[in-house]
């Protein structure tokens, strides 16, 4: 019988493919998306950290694009093609984990929140909300410059900022799944909590979740450039602190377009390739968005 | 209608903001250097020489002891007319021995002094012990009958204009954040200087104000990092402006950080101790590379001490046998002989143990070319078996990591030398290693070293010039050879200026010299410039780009709103479900 | 009260009561205010017995069918099950609800769309640990007609129709083997069409399976379609009850009795006027005087309760299966 | 960019705010209290954490506020004694907490004054700069979004739609660089026209002129800053739109022989909007997130710029002060909107 | 003539995964003054029926054959025209009243509203007939300053009630306007609808799927299945004695309390519901009847007359009809 309920997993699986599919934008998102991320995977099978170094750098110093150098050369003449596909590596693993670290925050309180009435739901609810409304630029900074600008602390600062809006989907969905009749009727077959927030709960809140991934990473890798823009990261080579080296060695003045347009682009890329598939999961896994549309 | 037209306006670009109009309380560079321009000293640098020469005194006297130092204050006039007496001085003076809240820019410039007394035009100074850099006094003189009515100082803004000046400008507006507006002071003692307004505009963005450089919404720019330089080297209308600078680049290394009671503190790689160690690592350093790499040529490899060859009088440079350079041959060879076996895996180990050559770099967060620096000293360690790791703190934790706590190997570490060095060979005293509480006393090194010591407390007595420099430089040697630090290289001070603007300006020292990162006021005085035409350059740019922006918002307005009607009609004719 | 007995009724009496209400208070603050959603009921339900429980909508119908349940805690007296009172411990509860199932109105919502027939069906015995899962599952399937059971196994919810979909929850409900059914509307949302299968099957499986039921309906056809007894609510409280042909024939309560004249086939149609009933304001009195046809065309005055009807307090009706109506009026003229 | 999900997310889901289960439930006068009250709550908890996240900086507060200078022991105790850092903690939280409820935020380590007097000389040009350009993304965004929602795709929803994705996914800063570089320095055939530091020039004329050389200033900061915001109003509104559309209401109003635009404008907007409005001022945390960057980026002399630079001095006492201002605007902002969304909406401001 | 004739009337659904034929072939007419009513389960296309009627539907419906208002043909009229028909001539009682009134709007616009769509008031005009369509649905005029969540789920469908005679319109669609809503409240409505009608003899076409309760309102009763009539006649004979096996069941599935034959024995239908999509061959109710014959499941069924004035769609009421 397993046999037989792998297949029909397998066909919804289909299914849901199929109407992935239709989504023009969330194919293109996630071809880029994995190419990137599959890029980003084998980058050491064929170049290694050392292109991020300056003293390996030996090609000429702000070379323009050319046949041999495709996207220029920086400011100690190191390649800007190799830095940024080294640099992939931190800018998705930052994404990555703040994105992870946010979700795993927002669910649990998310359904916490959800599912407990009463006083703990509703203190779980404030929490939220006062998170909610910190400005999360300015406090992901202001956590960045007092506990140094490591990755681990931007991973945090971006996390513990981002985590109160997926907690509020979360919350709302598990709401929304509560109200459902099923719930009612498993408490009346014996369920208890833990039993309600796994086989019903989550089940149901995932495909959202995974949606909210997409985006969250999406953001997490703009908010990581933008701090290491602002100085607050002291990170290896990541498109932030590309972008905030062609800064500080005044790429704009130089007439490096390229140093600064490519990481630029690169993560104007990625992280729109992020957000279109998260729309078009977000279109397909979302009923009340599937209706609209 | 151009409130500019016809003066003779000077725009300086500077990448920091003031942090305080008044001169007690501003520490930030852009802030000294602006007092310097308004207010009298009591000697300034000579132009030729950098010596110091009279300024606001006019001359000065010594006891024999050196404890004693009578000043002659010159018959000038503040700005508004009153005349500058030595009340002025010693109130000034006073004012800072008495009120905490006055010493915090320049407190240890008073710290020495006994009392101030004037009488007339003398000012007389009483020490505590001698102090042959008493004519290196960086306090500016304020005028007594405006300032009297302060009382609290730490809260005083000195948002007064036009402020009451007797250097050769007198603020007349300060936007903040924005720009200072100085104005030739009519009274100054050595003639009006020769334009009409000097302007301070600041950038938050060096980036922007490179831009605003070459596009001419400034006229100089100093302090430019060696990137930012190459951008405006080949721009035909900037006359880039390169020349040894006044700042010496070293690593600090810990040779064992103590307390001024001799306890160790902090934990340091027991193998700096070992002074074979640190001069095997001198060794590793190639700094005819460093140069080229890290400050793309626009430095010089040093091979003396802390003072940069700027100082032509107590420049030391090392010769001969006594001279590092780049070999690691000889590194290793050192390393080998002091018994630091290289393991399997290519590492030293100390002679005695197994504790691995592996060494941390502190260097500040935020400074890209400390990043550069870092990596290339990795590289260079390596050849030699040691292992570096780079540790980035954000100012204040390296501050006090690397001058108090102690916590740290190696930390990159630099120093603006002012025209006599009294005071950063001073950062090498016993006396300036944390009390044992903890409490810092701002050295560079925690060294602390008998003959070193001597020397010190010889120059302080010594008022021979040429004697004082010898023993100068005799410190600076034992630097060198005791190597608590590494001088690296001395970095050129890097400026540019619109040659179509500037028609003269004249650099300090005047051979070469520096212009806005130079000591004293002296470039800034001699400084011409092109009358600003009517209505035409970027000075009007302000109003005519308003123009263009009006209209161009005008132009989008009417866009939308036509777009907007066009669409409403349309919409009403193709109506559907 | 002198009508003969009917057969069901004999039986019912002579049965002790499986699942009893005793004198059940349940109370919501809502807008800062109490509202009696349940206000003294007393019930039960023998052994075997189909008991209907009608009454407009907010009378507190569900909110009591919840509270038998153990899924809401009343405020004040008891529920009893097999003469014991209800424990709200958590183990205690759990064993409770082997015992006492429910089915709900929309059955679409009550399957959770993740989850096939087969998971839906063994919920239950895997909450309760119980062994031979697939065997509970076929057994349970095939009892609600849904045969054979293993080709629905793997089915989603959403590939049923209305009416499989509610066996599939009362087959759920089944495999727990449980010892009385509460089903809350358990029709409302279906086709008219399926509605008499699946009350055809309530009534197999109390043949079957000898499983009692209490039915929440507001519609009169189906408590005369299936039950035995009939309690009707108004406004948290049990205003009549007896035996379905008692009660539906010779309806004795005002409120009944406009409740069955606005079946379409009733001649005269008593629409009861007034607001609809709010548990924050229950009025003093009859809780019924505000709305009662009686009390408004002077009968009641007639008969010399008016004033009873408006301020004094009716006595809460006893748990027995003998028709009996809180109504002073009734009483009074009754006798 | 902060949180790409909000405007995905259902706005009726977030309108709806903490609450939702029965937001019919209380009076207008009671919801503003309670409002206020969680508002209260929001900003001591803010308080509470601002003390003690500050705590954990690294150094010796006292040190940090000499930046390194020497100063004998005698002067730091006496700095600390001045600070009330030699107190138990408890007495410092109270000290903090009466300061700040005095509006004492301190003194700032790097301009040896008032921290709330420098808030007060650069809340000025933030609120112009950012009321600005909250003002045109907002009517930008609702605009488009309103086009797009109605007539979802079409070419118009796709173009928008898709612009917007764009510029949402661009780093506020690049986006920055890449426009002072094209309009403020000028590249190619481009003339650099734009001035791109500040916000006037240093000669600023008077009078009329004054106000077209401040608007000057503003073009680049602004354009920025709307290019980075609009985008997620834009779909916010769409989104919101959308769901108003499917409304059976709406489908009445169509039958009750409404022209097209008349549903819309009298019945499909009005009821978008509320939701979306009010989302618009729940995410003012957003644009002063946009506002730091940009000011940073154009040396525009707001708050955003203060906070940049205590944040890279670093300045403690600035940086406290500056983030509670901006923390506390944006809660009060927060629960204005709220009490306002509360007060318009009739379903659930309570009769 | 007849006020409303629906002629051949299909609607078919495109959607992602093909075409939902929800209507076919649909052919009825209704006098004017007349009450229609048409029931069946849900899905079988009553509400596309309505919908149609005004061209309501979405864009992805698409629909064949003619709707004659007044000998005007609805699918053909200009946009124009159709909004002038629109309410001011037919008018509709949504199914659920709940989402038909604009929340955020007080009730007393949203019925004035089509007053002033249709210039057939001046505001002030408006604003009294507004007054009197509440008294006529037994509301009070102040309610009128209400907004749609102030009031009950009956209260609300009688200002839906008030809002379609708002126009004084010739023909009003009623879909389902009482599911949902409480037994006490929907004897309420009905009886208001009835009243209405009787008095100003205002057309009405009511969707149920509770026959018993269209036998109540309406002269003629047409039940559907999957898609199409396949019964049709006076609403007493239709209800009482059904010709078609679905309508016979539909009929007994509300049993009638105190008659005997139905205690403790309910009657239903077996079978599932057919998926629109994937429809029998043959008569599409076959493979649910309980009187099937072989020939169903081939056979081409359509709307045999079944006596007077009765129409069904089934093979056994041809014989029988063939033989008598
Ligand atoms: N959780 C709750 N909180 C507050 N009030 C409640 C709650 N549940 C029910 N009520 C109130 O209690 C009353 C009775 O509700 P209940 O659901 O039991 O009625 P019902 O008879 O089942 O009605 P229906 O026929 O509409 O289902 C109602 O007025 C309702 O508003
Ligand atoms: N917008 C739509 N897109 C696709 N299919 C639709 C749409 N609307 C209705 N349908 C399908 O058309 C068929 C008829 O639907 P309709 O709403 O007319 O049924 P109904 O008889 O009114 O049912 P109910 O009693 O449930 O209201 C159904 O199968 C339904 O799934
Ligand atoms: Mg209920
Ligand atoms: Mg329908």
């Amino acid at each position: 019988m397993t046999s037989v309920s792998a297949a029909r997993r397998r066909l919804a699986l289909s299914r849901f493919w199929a109407e992935y599919r239709q989504h023009r934008g969330g194919m293109i998102g996630l071809i880029v998306l994995v190419a990137a991320v599959l890029l980003a995977l084998v980058a050491p099978l064929f170049i290694s950290e050392d292109v991020t170094s300056v003293v390996e750098g030996v090609g000429e110093k702000w070379a323009a694009p050319s046949l041999s150098e495709p996207f220029g050369t920086d400011e100690s003449g190191r390649s800007i093609l190799l830095m940024v596909w080294w640099g992939s590596r931190t800018s998705l693993l930052i994404g990555f984990l703040a994105a992870l670290l946010s979700i795993v925050i927002g669910l649990v309180f998310g359904v916490a929140a959800g599912h407990f009435r009463g006083w703990l739901g509703a203190a779980l609810m404030r929490i939220t909300d006062w998170f909610l409304v910190l400005p999360s630029l300015v406090t992901a900074l202001v956590l960045a410059a007092i506990l140094g600008g490591s990755t681990f602390t931007i991973i945090m600062a971006i996390g513990i900022t981002t985590w109160p809006s997926t907690a509020r989907l979360i919350r709302a969905q598990t709401l929304a799944v509560e109200a459902r009749p099923y719930i009612e009727r498993s408490k009346a077959l014996g369920a208890g909590h833990w039993h309600i927030t796994t086989r019903h709960v989550l089940p149901n809140v995932a495909p959202l979740l995974l949606a909210s991934t997409t985006l969250e990473v999406a953001s997490a890798i703009v908010t990581e450039s933008t701090l290491a823009f602002l100085g607050a990261s002291s990170n290896k080579t990541s498109w932030g602190t590309m972008l905030r080296a062609s800064y500080d060695f005044g790429a704009a003045t130089q007439g490096a377009w390229w140093y600064i347009l490519i990481p630029g682009l690169a993560i104007l890329v990625v992280v729109m390739a992020f957000t279109l598939v998260g729309r078009a999961l977000e279109a397909v896994l979302n009923p009340r968005l599937r209706r609209a549309a | 209608q151009d409130p500019a037209a016809g003066k003779k306006v000077f725009r300086v670009g500077a990448t920091q903001a003031m942090d305080s109009m008044n001169p007690f309380l501003a520490v930030r560079l852009v802030s000294t250097s602006i007092h310097r321009w308004m207010y009298g000293y009591l000697t300034v640098p000579d132009s030729k020489t950098l010596q110091p020469s009279p300024d606001l005194a006019e001359s000065w006297t010594t006891s024999e002891d050196g404890l004693t130092w009578t000043f002659k204050i010159r018959t000038a006039k503040w700005s508004d007319g009153q005349p500058v007496t030595a009340e002025d001085a010693a109130w000034t003076f006073n004012k800072m021995m008495t009120d905490e809240a006055a010493k915090t820019a320049n407190g240890p410039a008073v710290e020495n002094f006994e009392s101030v007394t004037a009488s007339g035009q003398d000012l007389t100074i009483k020490l505590k012990a001698p102090q042959a850099s008493m004519l290196e006094n960086p306090v500016p003189i304020m005028p007594k009958h405006a300032w009297e009515s302060v009382t609290d100082m730490a809260n005083y803004d000195a948002e007064k204009y036009p402020t009451v000046s007797s250097g050769p400008y007198i603020a007349v507006e300060h936007k903040k954040d924005q720009y200072v507006k100085l104005q030739a002071n009519p009274n100054y003692w050595r003639g009006k200087p020769k334009i009409d307004e000097l302007q301070v505009i600041f950038y938050d963005n060096p980036q922007a104000a490179i831009a605003g450089l070459k596009k001419g919404d400034i006229d100089l720019l100093g302090r430019m990092t060696p990137q930012e330089f190459e951008a405006i080297q080949n721009d035909p209308n900037i006359e880039a402006w390169n020349t040894q600078g006044r700042r010496a680049a070293y690593l600090q290394v810990n040779h064992g950080a103590t307390t001024t009671d001799d306890k160790a503190v902090g934990d340091g790689h027991p193998a700096l101790k070992d002074v074979k160690v640190r001069q095997a690592l001198h060794y590793a350093i190639d700094k005819q590379k460093l140069v080229d790499e890290v400050q793309n040529g626009l430095a010089k490899p040093a091979d003396g001490s802390i003072v940069p060859p700027m100082y032509k009088d107590f420049f030391w440079e090392a010769t001969g046998e006594e001279k590092v350079s780049y070999d690691p041959a000889k590194a290793n060879q050192i390393l080998d002989d002091a018994g630091y076996k290289k393991g399997a895996d290519g590492i030293r180990t100390m002679p005695d143990g197994d504790r691995k050559l592996e060494f941390r770099f502190t260097i500040h967060t935020e400074t890209p070319i400390e990043d550069k620096l870092a990596e290339y000293l990795t590289a260079f360690f390596k050849e030699v078996g040691i292992t570096l790791t780079t540790v980035k703190l954000e100012s204040s934790k390296f501050t006090e990591e690397t001058g108090v706590t102690g916590n740290f190997d190696i930390a990159i570490s630099g120093w603006s030398v002012n025209p006599d060095p009294e005071e950063v060979m001073a950062t090498h005293l016993c006396s300036r290693r944390p009390a044992p509480g903890g409490e810092g006393g701002g050295t560079e090194s925690f060294f602390c070293d008998d003959t070193f010591e001597k020397l010190y407390q010889d120059q302080l007595k010594e008022l021979d010039r040429p004697k004082r420099i010898d023993l100068l430089k005799q410190m600076q040697e034992r630097l060198y050879t005791q190597a608590p630090i590494i001088a690296i290289y001395y970095t050129n001070d890097l400026e540019g200026y619109r040659k179509d603007r500037v028609t003269s300006i004249t650099p300090i020292p005047e051979d070469k010299g520096l212009l806005y990162g130079g000591s004293g006021y002296w470039p800034f005085y001699t400084v011409d410039v092109k009358a600003t035409a009517a209505a035409s350059g970027s000075t009007g740019g302000g109003s005519n780009t308003g123009i263009i922006a009006g209209i161009v918002g005008a132009v989008v307005v009417i866009g939308v709103g036509a777009f907007l009607l066009t669409r409403r009609r349309k919409s009403t004719a193709d109506e559907r479900e | 009260m002198t009508e003969t007995q009917t057969a069901a009724e004999a039986v019912a009496t002579t049965r002790p009561a499986l699942l009893e209400a005793r004198d059940l208070h349940v109370e919501f603050s809502s807008r800062g205010r109490r509202a009696r959603a349940v206000d003294g009921v007393n019930l039960a339900i023998g052994q075997g017995e189909i008991v209907a429980l009608v009454g407009e909508s907010g009378c507190g119908k569900t909110t009591l069918a919840r509270t038998l349940l153990g899924l809401e805690r009343p405020t004040s007296g008891e529920v009893r099950y097999d003469g014991d009172p209800l424990s709200y411990t958590s183990k205690a509860l759990k064993a409770y609800r082997r015992q006492v199932q429910l089915v709900l109105q929309d059955p679409t919502g009550s399957l959770n769309p993740r989850h096939t027939v087969y998971e839906a069906v063994a919920e239950g015995p895997r909450i309760h640990g119980l062994r031979d899962e697939q065997d509970v599952v076929s057994t349970a399937l095939s009892h609600a007609g849904l045969r054979p059971p293993d080709r629905f196994f793997l089915r989603y919810p959403h590939e049923l129709s209305g009416g499989q979909r509610q066996r599939v929850v009362i087959a759920g409900a089944l495999a727990l083997d449980p010892k009385v059914l509460i089903a809350d509307e358990p029709v409302a949302s279906l086709d008219a069409s399926v509605r008499g299968e699946i009350l055809a099957l309530l009534l197999r499986l109390r043949a079957e399976l000898g499983l009692s039921a209490l039915v929440v309906t507001h519609d009169l056809g189906l408590a005369w379609n299936i039950a035995d007894r009939v309690a009707v609510m108004y406004l948290g409280r049990i205003v009549e009850s007896g035996p379905v042909e008692q009660v539906l024939t010779a309806p004795r309560h005002p409120y009944t009795q406009a409740l069955m004249s606005v079946l379409p086939e009733s001649p005269e149609r008593v629409v009861l006027t007034g607001e609809p009933p709010d548990p924050t304001r229950i009025p003093g009195g009859c809780r019924f005087h505000a709305r009662c046809q009686v009390l408004a065309s002077g009968k009641a005055a007639e008969a010399g309760v008016d004033g009873r009807c408006r301020t004094q307090l009716l006595d809460i009706l006893p748990a027995t299966a003998e028709a009996q109506a809180a109504c002073y009026y009734a009483e009074t003229v009754g006798q | 960019m902060t949180t790409p999900l909000e405007a995905a997310e259902p706005a009726a889901v977030q309108a709806a705010g903490p609450g939702d289960e029965r937001p019919t439930s209380r009076g207008t006068l009671r919801y503003a209290l309670s409002k206020g009250g969680g508002a209260l709550f929001s900003i001591a908890m803010v308080l509470v954490g601002t003390f003690f996240v500050f705590r954990l900086l690294p150094g010796d507060p006292v040190r940090n506020l000499a930046q390194g200078r020497n100063m004998t022991p005698a002067q730091l105790d006496l700095e600390r004694r001045r600070l009330g850092l030699d107190k138990p903690l408890l007495d410092q939280f109270i000290d903090f907490v009466g300061d700040t409820l005095r509006l004492d935020l301190g003194t700032s380590y790097e301009y040896k004054r008032p921290v709330l007097d420098l808030i007060g000389e650069r809340i000025g040009p933030t609120l112009l700069l950012a009321g600005t350009g909250l003002v045109i993304a907002v009517s930008l965004g609702i605009w488009q979004g309103t086009r797009a929602g109605w007539r979802h795709g079409t070419r118009f929803d796709r173009l928008s739609t898709g612009a917007s994705l764009l510029l949402w996914s661009v780093p506020t800063f690049w986006l920055g660089l890449l426009l002072m570089m094209v309009f403020g320095v000028g590249i190619g055939p481009i003339p650099g026209i734009f001035p791109f530091r500040g916000i006037e020039s240093v000669d600023a004329p008077d009078g009329f002129a004054y106000v077209l050389d401040v608007a000057s200033h503003m073009v680049l900061p602004c354009l920025t800053l709307v290019a980075v915001v609009y985008a997620q109003y834009l779909l916010v509104m769409r989104s919101s739109l959308m769901e108003e559309v499917s409304q059976d209401y709406v489908t009445v109003a169509k039958a009750k022989g409404l022209r097209d635009d008349e549903v819309r404008r009298r019945h499909a907007v009005p009821n978008a909007l509320l939701p979306t409005v009010t989302l618009v001022f729940m995410r003012v945390g957003f644009v002063v997130g946009g506002a730091v960057t940009v000011e940073t980026i154009y040396t525009w002399p707001g708050l955003g710029q203060l906070f940049y630079e205590a944040i890279s001095v670093p300045d403690f006492t600035l940086m406290q002060g500056t983030f509670l201002l901006i923390t506390v605007a944006v809660i009060v902002m927060n629960t204005l909107a709220d009490v306002v969304y509360h007060l318009l909406d009739p379903r659930v401001r309570s009769a | 003539m007849s006020l409303l004739e629906l002629d051949d009337v299909s609607v078919t659904y495109r959607i992602a995964s093909g075409e939902v034929p929800a209507v076919r072939g649909v052919s009825l007419s209704l006098d004017a003054g007349a009450a229609l009513g048409i029931a069946g389960e849900s899905g079988s296309g009553k509400s596309t029926v309505a919908m149609a009627l005004l061209r309501l539907l979405p864009r992805d419906a698409r629909v064949g054959g003619r709707i004659l208002l007044d000998g005007d043909d609805v699918l053909a009229m200009k946009w124009g025209r159709l909004r002038a028909v629109r309410w001011a001539e037919a008018s509709i009682v949504f199914q659920g009243a709940q989402h038909g009134l604009n929340p955020v709007r007080r009730i007393g616009d949203q019925i004035a509203e089509p007053l002033l769509v249709h210039d057939l008031a001046k505001p002030d005009a408006a604003r009294k007939r507004v007054a009197e369509l509440l008294e006529q649905v037994g509301l009070p005029a102040w309610r009128a300053r209400s907004y749609p969540h102030e009031l009950s789920g009956g209260q609300r469908q009688r200002v839906m009630i008030a809002m379609a005679l708002a126009c004084s319109p010739r023909l009003i669609i009623a879909d389902e306007p009482t599911t949902a809503l409480d037994v006490m409240v929907q004897a309420q409505v009905l009886s208001l609808i009835k009243e209405l009608v009787a008095e100003q003899g205002i057309s009405l076409i009511m969707i149920s799927h509770d026959l018993s309760v269209l036998a109540d309102v309406c002269d003629q009763l047409a039940v559907m299945y999957a898609g199409r009539v396949v019964e049709h006649g006076p609403s007493g004979e239709v209800f009482h004695e059904a010709r078609h096996p679905y309508s016979r069941a539909l009929a007994a599935a509300f049993p009638t309390v105190g008659d005997p034959v139905s205690r403790m024995a309910p009657k239903g239908l077996g079978g599932d519901p057919p998926d629109p999509m994937h429809l029998p061959g043959g008569c599409s109710f076959h493979p649910r009847c309980p009187v099937v014959l072989d020939e169903c499941s081939s056979i081409d069924v359509e709307l045999w007359p079944a006596g007077d004035g009765r129409r069904a769609a089934c093979v056994r009421v041809r014989e029988t009809e063939d033989a008598s």
